[in-house]
This record gives C-alpha cells, structure tokens and sequence, in this order.
C-alpha cells in the first residue's frame, strides 16, 4: 500500500520509520527518493490529485517484481496542496545488494512519472491550475479517441 | 447502465448510460465538444484496470474511468 | 568532507539533518544510498581501515563534477568495527532535477567501492580478517611489480 | 630520505629509504618477500595523489604509500 497524506510529507519521520521497520530483514542496501517542490516560475506551490485503486495496483505490481529479486519498496505521496520547498514524494527501496537497489530506483522512480494516476497543479495567484504541459499519457492512452 | 468517471483535471460530472462495449462509450463522448481535447491522451480503465481495447465488453454495474496525463512527484 | 565515525553510524540523525542542511537550496530530488552490514558466512560484523587523506581527494574531486551539474554530494563512513544490522556507509546527492540526481548516485556509488582508500575486514571468532576477494584493486594498480 | 608507508591490511611498518624515483623503491621493495603478494596489486600514492608512472621523480621528505585493493561501504 501506498502512504498517502494530506498535504506535505513529514520527510524525517517516513525515512527513518521505514529504516527502523526493515533494520531485522538483512537488506544491506536502502535507498530513498525524496521529492521536493522546486521554486519556479514564481509558483506558491504544487498541488496533487491521487487516484488511490489504480495506484495501488500498480504499486503491488511493482511490488512483486521488487519480491522476485529480493528486495522492497516503499512510497510515500501527498494529496492537496505542497509548498515550495516541501517534499510531497518518497519512493524507496531495499535490497540485499547494491546493484539490484540502484537499478530498481531508476527504474520504479521513472516508471511513476510515466504511469502513476497522479495529476499535478501549479498553484499560482491562488489559482490551481493543471501543468498539463509537464504531464505523460500513461502507455495505452487515446483509445476512445480512435489510438489503438 | 455503466458509470463513466472522469479524474484529475477533467471536470466533468460522472455519466451514467447505456453500453454494451467502450467503443459504445467512445461515441457517445465523441459528441461532446468538451470532451474532444482528453480522448486522444487519456487512458481507460474499466473496474480500475486499465484496458487496451475499445472492444472491451461492458456489462450493468460496469465503471469506466478516464485518466488524463499523469505527473506525480 | 566526508564524514567519518568510530563504528555504526546513526543513520536517522545523518540523513535527517542532510535534508535539513539543503531544505532551502531548492534542490528537487535527494537520493540517500545506505549500506547495511549483512547477516552473512557467519560474521559477527565488518571493520574499516579509511585512509582519509586520499578519501577526501576523491570526494572533492566528485564534488566538482556534481557542481558543474548544480548538484551536491555528501558521504559518511564508519571506521573501526560495524555490528551485522548495523550501518557502515551513506552516500547522498541533492539535485535540482530527478534525472541527474538517479545517474549520479549510481555512479558516484560505484565509483566509490571501485576507488575509495577503505579496506573492509570480517569480524569472526573474534578475529579481523582481510576481505581480499570482495576487494578491488584501484585502477592503476601495480606499477611496482612490474605493470604499467 | 623518503617515507613509505603501507596502509590497510599491509602489516609493515614504515620504511625510509634513499631513492631518486619510485623505480629505486620498486627495487628495494621486490627484495621483501613479504611484499611479493602486494605489489602487483597496490596503487601508489605520492605525498597522497595517486600516481601511474615508475619514472615518477622523488625528493627528500616525500612520502610514498602502497593502497591495497579496497573495499568500501
């Protein structure tokens, strides 16, 4: 399962918990990804809507790829509004060896910006408006449209 | 009659209606106007599964869902 | 500088107060990688010779290629002896985007096991034993017996 | 006079020596059995930069070290 939060994500209490959660399992490697909310194009903040039943099958997806190597994942993300300068993203993984944690972030981090149902908004003006400019159809998409 | 629902940016009330297959679907939301600029970039899930093929079978109860693109992160 | 202590590291006050100590640079991605000692061949833990001197060399030698990247590196090593569950290693990048800061970490972290002076010994029946074949020869070595 | 000193695993204590160039420590040192096993594996440093080439030049109060292979992490 996904962790999802309401605005911001208390970043030192999700790493550490989940450093603490896994310290008996013998992983020898670990390794977080926290996403923060960059100051840009004078925006007040992001804001995210989630679509928790689609992403929590793809998250047990990735899961049972994690599994067949021996290794875990872990992800944290927010809903609603994230300002800048805080986090709204924790993806993570534990392994038992290096190589396999350092390819599997690659790979989880940049399959979820490819595929995971979350849509994100500038907030602007106190406007919230969707970076459809920064956003990916997921694989598959246009077929009402007549793409097959 | 299936429910067809729109997330994230598209704002759009859930539809209920008659369809025996996505591709019943398709031409009901081609008619309308607002809908034109998301059916070529959004993805379909029927019972949050995402499916391929507008010749997916709907059956009573059914939910389709439209996902325009994503960024998370 | 790399940070270096007398055994275990505390990995919750390390990789919180990193976060800390940027939260206002406006970096997007933070990518900590944490090594773990593993329950393995029956060792009660692993010890560390650091040879710091050359160690910070290389660090700010990285240091240099992440600046040109806008990015920023930081690292801690434990010396002397690590219990198995414990944690020996953490090496982290902060990175404006998400795309520099998954391909720095890999190779900053394999550069690392290749080139950092550090010599890794088990600790079993109470006995600290050279881990010759998990060790790496660092590139050029040699020139006194005879390869050039 | 020059140092040279051997770093983790190496159990020797540090020597001092005459030597123009590293070539002059190679020759001392593949006299020491005991080195046999380490010189075909160790990098070399000068007053701590590593360096590649034998005909590296040496001067009184350098300071020469053998790094055996490593392990980090």
């Amino acid at each position: 399962m996904v962790e999802l939060y309401n605005g911001a994500l208390n970043v030192p209490e999700i790493i550490t918990r989940w450093y603490a959660e896994e310290a008996e399992y013998n992983y020898g490697a670990y390794i977080p990804f926290i996403g923060t909310v960059r100051e840009e194009d004078a925006i007040e903040g992001l804001s995210f809507d989630v679509y928790e039943p689609i992403l929590n099958g793809w998250f047990d997806a990735w899961q049972v790829k994690a599994q067949a190597l021996g290794a875990k994942l872990k992800m944290a993300h927010s809903r609603g509004d994230v300002l800048v300068h805080e986090s709204s993203y924790i993806a993570a993984v534990f392994s038992p060896k290096r190589r396999v944690a350092l390819e599997m972030i690659e790979q989880f981090v940049e399959d979820f910006k490819a595929s995971a149902p979350i849509w994100k908004y500038d907030l602007k003006n106190s406007q919230r408006l969707y970076a459809a400019d920064r956003s990916t159809a997921i694989a598959g998409a246009g077929i009402l449209g007549g793409k097959q | 009659m299936v429910t067809i629902e729109f997330l994230g940016p598209i704002q759009k009330a859930p539809l209920t209606l008659e369809a025996s297959s996505l591709r019943d679907v398709a031409e009901v939301l081609k008619q309308d106007s607002e809908m034109a600029q998301w059916l070529e970039n959004c993805a379909v899930a029927l019972n949050d599964t995402l499916v391929a093929t507008l010749d997916t079978p709907l059956k009573d109860g059914d939910k389709v869902s439209l996902l325009p693109p994503v960024c998370g992160g």
